[in-house]
């Protein structure tokens, strides 16, 4: 089962495996040179090469095609990963109205092509509980009614819809907040005095979300917001 | 000769800023806030310079050209600072100009 | 030997000595900080406990004898309740009882799964004011919330103690949740007849008692081992006379290495209080949803770990460094303002003590060590961190005035043949960090500032509801954070290519890549500071920007980590204490760059931010590159300092420990943060049937961070207890023990005062032979920007 | 000339250095000093908490840090007093090969300030064009009366606006102009030398340093009095208004007198400001510009007019805070200049140990160039 979202998988692995390469590479040589060039016995007859002496700077000991070599493979190591994360990106922050985006546009809207639209709804972060607004969304494609306890505490339910897309518009009503939806990997920060945005594409494991009531996962308040920081949880439910 | 130069400069600034140039900035097709604002960046610099290289004899001394570099040292932390901090407002990420996305194959 | 006025004195000494230490568990802070008053009352009143209600339970005996019925009545006063005409809505309350049976008396009471509740709807459904039974014509049907007092029938339990919690509303009667409708907790516990050997249950041991005790103790430990080094220093002086010119000696000194000496007393003892202060957040984390301390002690907890470890802890011990060795290595008496260095140092300590009154009140600074707008100016943050930002602004002016000492004294005071390129690795790290920091710290000044005046004459910087940008601070604080992250490793990297080259016995290779690398870094860390607020709301273009800028930071110390590997090639490494962290520096610090690759791609960051894994990265490389780098330093350095050789054994042990606890508590972070937890929480919780968080597994792996902490904790009082027991009883170290090169193995050791006489400066040779080719362009650019050779100082 | 290896030196941490030799001196000035900002920065945050003024008794608070610093101060500067430029260092090697190391400390310290007052200047900028103009959102007529709007109200819009506003400003600029220009006086002065001196001033050679003290002293004394006046000015300007009696009533068009910013309502709490300018039946409406949106809604009877009330909290915020931060820097110069005026007046100054003027002089300009950028920034645009 995947971390979160499969965009975010896909780079985890791939990141992954060129941080195993560098990291063998550069324990292996560690390990080496470590063990290797370990002073014999004693240090008496040890074959001074740079002959270092005090109060005399010590000779150079550079090679400049080896320094340009691993300044240069690194520098194409590091273009290549941006370039491969390049293109999530419209993914995590795909513009609203951009008809061939990966979300599309609002469903409903003139022109929103049915099967590749999504649904606008709005959260609002308070000290220390979440308010969730589905609008005039029918209760089947998103519905936040409901309440359930989690470890003392009263929380509110999202309920969303698998294979639907949707377009959360963030504030707050007094400090930064920031929903983190743990399971779909993606958080931002609802700010005082501004509107900002977030798309969540909720997915389930089991191809029909566990029966009706549904796979929940956990909404996590992920920037510091005061004495019930830790409290501040919601539930989100994805039915099929 | 430098104090004169600057008690001048500092005078027309004033004046422009208190004598009504609304009909003149009309002449030249600009709002009287645009002709200010163009009229004090123009007296600000040379006062700049003059205060900088005449009183703070960072022209004309042995030691001016090596203190001129270190006073000018800065300017590249002073421009990050105010591209980033200074000309920058918040936004959600959805309106990410058109230039930082990716072609669509990627 | 003495006489007997000092020999009362020092007996007064011992006294008061022993008071302070039995007294220390009472050191109490003042009740009103710690309230017992749990927090989970009813939230959906407004949202803080509101002081001008006030709720009691009445008819409760001092020790309730076992299973009798006992008739309680509950009321509050105070609050809006029933501001409106109408005699109907004054207000709720929900009684919990931790053992016995609760039972209802009249209608006006219901028990609700073992709560006693009032029994009461909302009579307005139009809330129009009006009961909806009066509208309907009839008579007002009063039911359980039209009264502000409720009676209630408790039968007591065979034994043991029963704690009652309290929660009581009182709302304006306008039969809507509104602001204004307030509400309040209380609890109390009555003890009942003790049963055979009933443990009477312990008091939870409060986490500000055991931080004071702690602190005291440290404090008074600190104090006894220096009274002793001052007692081994002149057995027969030690009397009252003779120690009060030591300690003015000390309290005055401008001299660079007792300046350092007094950073690195400074730099451990915080080390130490910010230790403690892990451990303490350790403990609350070790299980699942565990109440050590409640979320308002842990908010406060976190962020002084984070205040004092970076700003009280590694910024004084780099300083300790500097302070020592820069005159030593580029050959100079002292540094060029030496008082103003003296008063660099004094600024840090008085600082100190503002940012932990908060500590002292109970309510010390809770708004993390970033300390985020708004919430640093609202009105829920602490009383304390006013005086935390108060504290943070004289640590501000101490870096400053550090900066310009060490600038002045690398650029201008050089022995004469000792040019930019001959000079030592660890002398450039401490130029480009001193740099590095001195450019960026305003920044950070000018933001504290604006939060001090908002916190206290009430400008509206941060006032969101004025139109003030809570982002304006974010910029303004990573502006100057992540310049000072790189100002904390960079001279870790100094003291590792020190110490790489002197034990590989050969010159570092690639000297002049190495400080194009670190002078890299130092102009790169200005660009990069956006992916700290890659989902702030910053705007999106700077987002995308410093995404690009912040891949870039992995070349240059790559570049450095490679340079370290090549060289030890062909070298004859003699394996000291000193290497062996070396070495351990490059294990935990290469981790820590490869799991720091993770954030700049944003979708990647999206999910990782605020989470364990951050915590895991940046533990890698502050603790693991850091402090890694200052034990080697100390190791290092520590026979120059005080001219005696500290222990190898004891060295080993306390590498193998530190090294292998230290891995035991990071690692497995990386995998708690991707899973699931999210940094700052006060507890966290394992899987329930019903909805996924961390997995069960994961509860046993905090556990076993929480036991490795421990161990690392108590690792780090080896090299304490070698340090001490090396000035007391070590051999007398030469001149040059390892075979460096730079000028401070040239002098003795401890080196004398002033470090270098300035009548004869060492003479630096190069063993490179410099064929006198023409200088080119830019070196005779150069040249004529500067004052001619000859002639004396034009200026006078 | 120093250096006096190995022997042991007497420790004075109280009284004036035997500059002969170098480092180190001891000395209770940086303790002092720094508990003395600790006591300060403590008691003044007791003071006002949240804006409201909690408990004015820690005043006293604030005046024992004042006390202690001035301590401090005077422990640094018996030390310094004896000092007769004998022992300058210099730098040696690149770049600052011959320098004397104060000047390049002191241009270093400048570069750190150059960092604070752009911190001020991003802030400004960013809150100048982060939040809508006051006068814009008048004109644009989308408020109502009776609830405020938040906005931006720069303070030039109410000190430009006649030449009597705008007066203590402009006379703050040329004192800071003429005070940079004694401060240059003062330096010559006390670089000429003795054979010059008295050809210029055609006294004997014998009392020519008698006459140059006094002179030097004049000069400092001068500069501190012009920083005193831009003191009294600024704080004239914020607090207190001043009369225009007699004539100069109808030149300021019937007003008695000019009141100050706080009188004016533009204070860091305003979160209501009300002001002429934002009435629609001043001088019966004829200020609006005819091209104005607010105009055309008049007009056609869209818009009922009348007062409109506005958040200034975060424009006045910025205001106060950086021309308050130059005016502390003033502060700072007045309390270095008090010191060098005393010890020119004891004949501290003459043309071997003229240097420490100089090194003033750069901070003092320095000040005068933030002004500079100031003045117009905040006052006239």
């Amino acid at each position: 089962m995947g971390i979160a979202s499969a965009t975010f998988d896909g780079l985890w692995n791939h990141y992954e495996m060129w941080s195993a390469i560098v990291g063998a590479f550069t324990f292996l040589w560690l390990a080496h040179h470590s063990l290797v060039y370990r002073s014999k016995d004693g240090d008496d007859d040890w074959e001074d090469i740079d002959g270092i002496k005090v109060g005399v700077f010590p000779k150079h000991n550079d090679d400049l095609k080896l320094e340009l070599a691993w300044t240069i493979v690194p520098f194409i190591l590091i273009v290549w990963l941006t370039y491969y994360s390049w293109g999530p990106i419209n993914e995590v922050w795909a513009d609203p109205d951009d008809p061939d985006s990966k979300y599309g546009l609002e469903c409903g809207t003139d022109g929103h092509d049915p099967n590749k639209c999504y649904h606008t709804i709005s959260i609002i972060g308070q000290q220390w509980f979440w308010i969730f607004d589905c609008g005039n969304l029918d209760a089947e494609i998103c519905d936040s009614s409901e309440y359930q306890d989690l470890n003392g505490t009263m929380v509110p339910v999202l309920k969303l819809k698998q294979g639907e897309y949707y377009l959360a518009n963030l504030t707050s009503e007094d400090v930064t907040h920031a929903p983190w939806f743990v399971k779909f990997g993606v958080k931002e920060d609802t700010v005082p005095g501004l509107e900002t945005a977030m798309w969540i594409a909720p997915t389930c494991e089991t191809s029909n979300c566990g029966g009706d009531q549904g796979e929940s996962s956990l909404i996590l308040c992920t920037e510091y917001c005061g004495d019930n920081h830790a409290y501040m949880s919601a539930i989100v439910t994805v039915v099929n | 000769m430098n104090f004169y130069g600057l008690m001048i400069l500092t005078a027309i600034e004033v004046g422009a800023v208190g004598v009504d140039l609304s009909a003149f900035a009309e002449s030249i097709g600009a709002t009287e806030k645009q002709l200010t604002f163009g009229i004090l960046w123009g007296i600000g610099i040379p006062k700049f310079i003059m205060i900088a290289a005449i009183f703070m004899h960072l022209y004309g001394d042995a030691d001016s050209k090596i203190l001129t570099m270190t006073a000018l040292f800065p300017a590249f932390f002073i421009i990050v600072m105010i591209f980033f901090i200074g000309l920058t407002s918040p936004g959600a990420p959805t309106d990410l100009p058109a230039w930082c996305r990716p072609p669509s194959w990627l | 030997m003495m006489n007997k006025r000092s020999l009362i004195q020092t007996f007064a000494i011992f006294v008061i000595i022993g008071l302070a230490l039995n007294l220390a568990p009472e050191a109490d802070s003042l009740p009103s900080g710690i309230a017992g008053q749990s927090e989970k009352g009813c939230i959906c009143h407004g949202a803080i406990p509101d002081s001008g209600v006030t709720p009691s339970i009445t008819g409760l005996p001092s020790t309730f004898n076992a299973s009798t019925t006992y008739t309680l009545t509950v009321s509050f006063t105070g609050g809006p309740s029933g501001t409106d005409a109408a005699p109907f809505n004054l207000g709720g309350f929900n009684l919990a009882v931790s053992s016995g049976t609760l039972a209802a008396v009249d209608e006006r009471v219901k028990i609700e799964n073992g709560e006693a509740v009032h029994n009461g709807i909302d009579d307005d459904e139009d809330n129009n004011g009006i009961h909806d039974s009066v509208e309907a014509g009839g008579e007002p049907i009063t039911s359980g919330n039209d009264f502000t007092s409720w009676t209630v029938n408790w039968t007591s339990p065979e034994s043991g103690s029963t704690t009652f919690n309290l929660a009581v509303n009182s709302v304006n009667g306008d039969g809507a949740a509104s602001a204004d409708d307030k509400w309040n907790t209380m609890s109390v516990s009555v003890s009942g007849p003790s049963s055979g050997i009933v443990a009477e249950p312990l008091e939870p041991a409060d986490p500000f008692v055991v931080l004071a005790t702690l602190i005291i103790v440290s404090g008074v430990l600190l104090g006894a081992v220096l009274l002793y080094t001052f007692y081994r220093a002149n057995p027969d002086g030690f009397n009252w006379e003779s120690f009060a010119p030591w300690i003015t000696g000390w309290l005055t000194t401008t001299d660079h290495k007792k300046v350092g000496t007094l950073y690195f007393l400074a730099g451990f003892f915080f080390l130490g209080i910010g230790g403690i202060m892990a451990m303490i957040i350790r403990v609350q984390l070790a299980v699942p949803g565990n109440d050590f301390l409640t979320q308002d002690q842990y908010n406060q907890f976190f962020t002084m770990h984070g205040t004092v470890m970076i700003f009280l802890a590694a910024m004084p011990l780099i300083n300790g460094f500097a302070n020592w060795l820069i005159p030593l290595q580029i050959g100079a008496a002292d540094l060029a303002l030496p008082r103003i260095n003296a008063m660099s140092f004094w600024l840090q300590p008085v600082g100190a003590l503002l940012i932990f009154t908060g500590i002292f009140s109970g309510a010390a600074a809770d708004t993390g060590w970033t300390g985020y707008a708004p919430y640093i100016v609202s009105e829920t943050a602490h009383t304390g961190t006013t005086m935390w930002v108060a504290g943070q602004i004289m640590l501000v002016a101490s870096s400053t005035l550090t900066g310009i000492n060490f600038l002045t004294t690398i650029c201008a005071m050089r022995a004469p043949t000792m040019g930019w390129m001959q000079m030592p690795l660890f002398t450039w790290s401490i130029f480009v960090a001193n740099l590095m920091l001195f450019i960026s710290i305003p920044a950070w000044g000018v933001g504290l500032i604006q939060v001090y005046l908002d916190r206290t004459i009430g400008t509206a910087f941060y006032y969101v509801a004025s139109g003030g940008d809570p982002l304006l601070w974010s910029h303004l604080f990573w502006y100057f954070g992540h310049p000072e992250v790189y100002v904390v490793i960079v001279p870790a990297f100094g003291i590792i290519s020190e110490v790489i080259a002197t034990s590989a016995r050969r010159s570092v290779f690639g000297y002049r890549s190495m400080v194009y690398a670190m002078a890299g870094i130092g102009i790169v860390a200005f660009i990069v500071y956006g992916h700290h607020m890659f989902t702030s709301g910053m705007s999106p273009t700077l987002r995308f920007v410093t995404m690009l800028t912040t891949m870039l930071v992995a070349v240059p110390t790559g570049i450095k980590i490679f340079n370290w590997l090549k060289t030890m090639h062909k070298g004859s490494l003699i394996y000291r204490t000193h290497t062996l962290w070396a070495l351990g520096f490059l294990v935990t610090f290469t981790l820590g760059g490869i799991s720091g690759m993770f954030f700049p791609s944003l979708a990647m960051d999206t999910h990782l931010h605020e989470t364990y894994f951050v915590v895991a990265h940046f533990h890698y490389v502050f603790v693991g590159g850091t402090v890694f780098g200052m034990f080697s330093g100390i190791y290092y350095w520590f026979p120059k300092m005080s001219g005696k050789m500290m222990d190898e054994k004891w060295g080993l042990l306390h590498f193998l420990t530190a090294f292998i606890s230290f891995n035991g508590i990071f690692w497995p972070m990386h995998k708690l943060g991707v899973m699931g937890m999210a940094r700052r929480h006060h507890t966290w919780f394992v899987s329930v049937d019903e909805y996924t968080n961390i997995p069960a597994e994961m509860a046993d792996w905090n556990l076993f961070i929480s036991v490795s902490a421990f161990l690392f904790f108590f690792s780090n009082f080896i090299l304490i207890g070698n340090m001490i027991k090396t000035i007391i009883s070590g051999k007398k170290a030469p001149a040059d023990p390892w075979g460096g090169w730079s000028f401070e193995w040239m002098c003795t050791s401890p080196p004398p005062t002033p470090s270098f006489d300035p009548h004869n400066l060492p003479v630096l040779h190069d063993a490179n032979e410099y064929h006198e080719s023409e200088p080119g362009g830019f070196t005779k650019w150069f040249a004529g920007l500067m004052v001619p050779e000859d002639d004396s100082e034009v200026s006078h | 000339m120093s250096g006096d290896h190995g022997h042991e030196h007497h420790i004075e941490p109280w009284g004036p250095h035997d500059w002969s030799h170098g480092a180190p001196h001891n000395s209770f000035a940086p303790l002092v000093m720094s508990i003395g900002f600790g006591v300060f920065l403590y008691a003044f945050a007791n003071i006002f908490v949240m804006g409201g003024l909690e408990n004015i008794s820690s005043m006293a608070g604030v005046m024992l840090g004042f006390i202690i610093i001035t301590i401090g101060l005077i422990i640094w500067w018996r030390q310094d007093m004896s000092f007769d430029g004998v022992y300058e260092p210099q730098g040696v090697g690149a770049p600052f090969r011959n320098i004397d190391l104060r000047k390049v400390a002191m241009w270093i310290f400048l570069m750190s300030e150059m960092m604070v007052f752009t911190s001020l200047f991003s802030t400004y900028i960013r809150y100048r064009l982060g939040i809508p103009n006051c006068e814009d959102v008048f004109l644009s007529g989308e408020w109502v009366e009776g609830t405020t709007v938040n906005c931006f109200e720069p303070a030039a819009h109410l000190i430009a606006s006649s030449w009597f506003h705008l007066a203590p400003g402009a006379v703050n600029t040329f004192a800071l102009i003429v005070s940079s220009f004694t401060i240059v006086l003062a330096l010559k002065t006390a670089k000429m030398s003795n054979k010059k001196y008295a050809k210029k001033y055609d006294i004997e050679t014998a009392n020519v340093d008698a006459h140059r003290s006094r002179k030097v002293g004049i000069y400092l004394g001068s500069t501190l009095f012009l920083a005193t006046l831009f003191l009294t000015l600024k704080l004239i300007e914020w607090f207190v208004g001043f009369p225009t009696p007699g004539p100069l009533t109808d030149l300021n068009h019937g007003h008695s007198e000019i009141k100050s910013l706080f009188a004016e309502g533009y204070t860091i709490h305003a979160n209501a400001y009300t002001n002429y300018h934002y009435d629609t039946s001043y001088h019966g409406g004829h200020d609006i510009p005819t091209d104005s949106a607010l105009y055309a809604m008049l007009e056609s009877g869209a818009h009922p007019g009348g007062m409109m009330m506005a958040d200034i909290r975060v424009s006045a915020s910025t205001f106060y805070v950086t021309t308050g931060t130059h005016g502390v820097h003033v502060f700072a110069g007045m309390v270095g200049l008090s010191y060098m005026t005393f010890k020119a007046l004891r004949g501290g100054y003459g043309p071997s140990n003229a240097v420490s003027i100089e090194y003033f002089g750069l901070y003092w300009h320095f000040v005068d160039l933030v002004w500079v950028l100031v003045f117009p920034f905040f006052y006239l645009y």
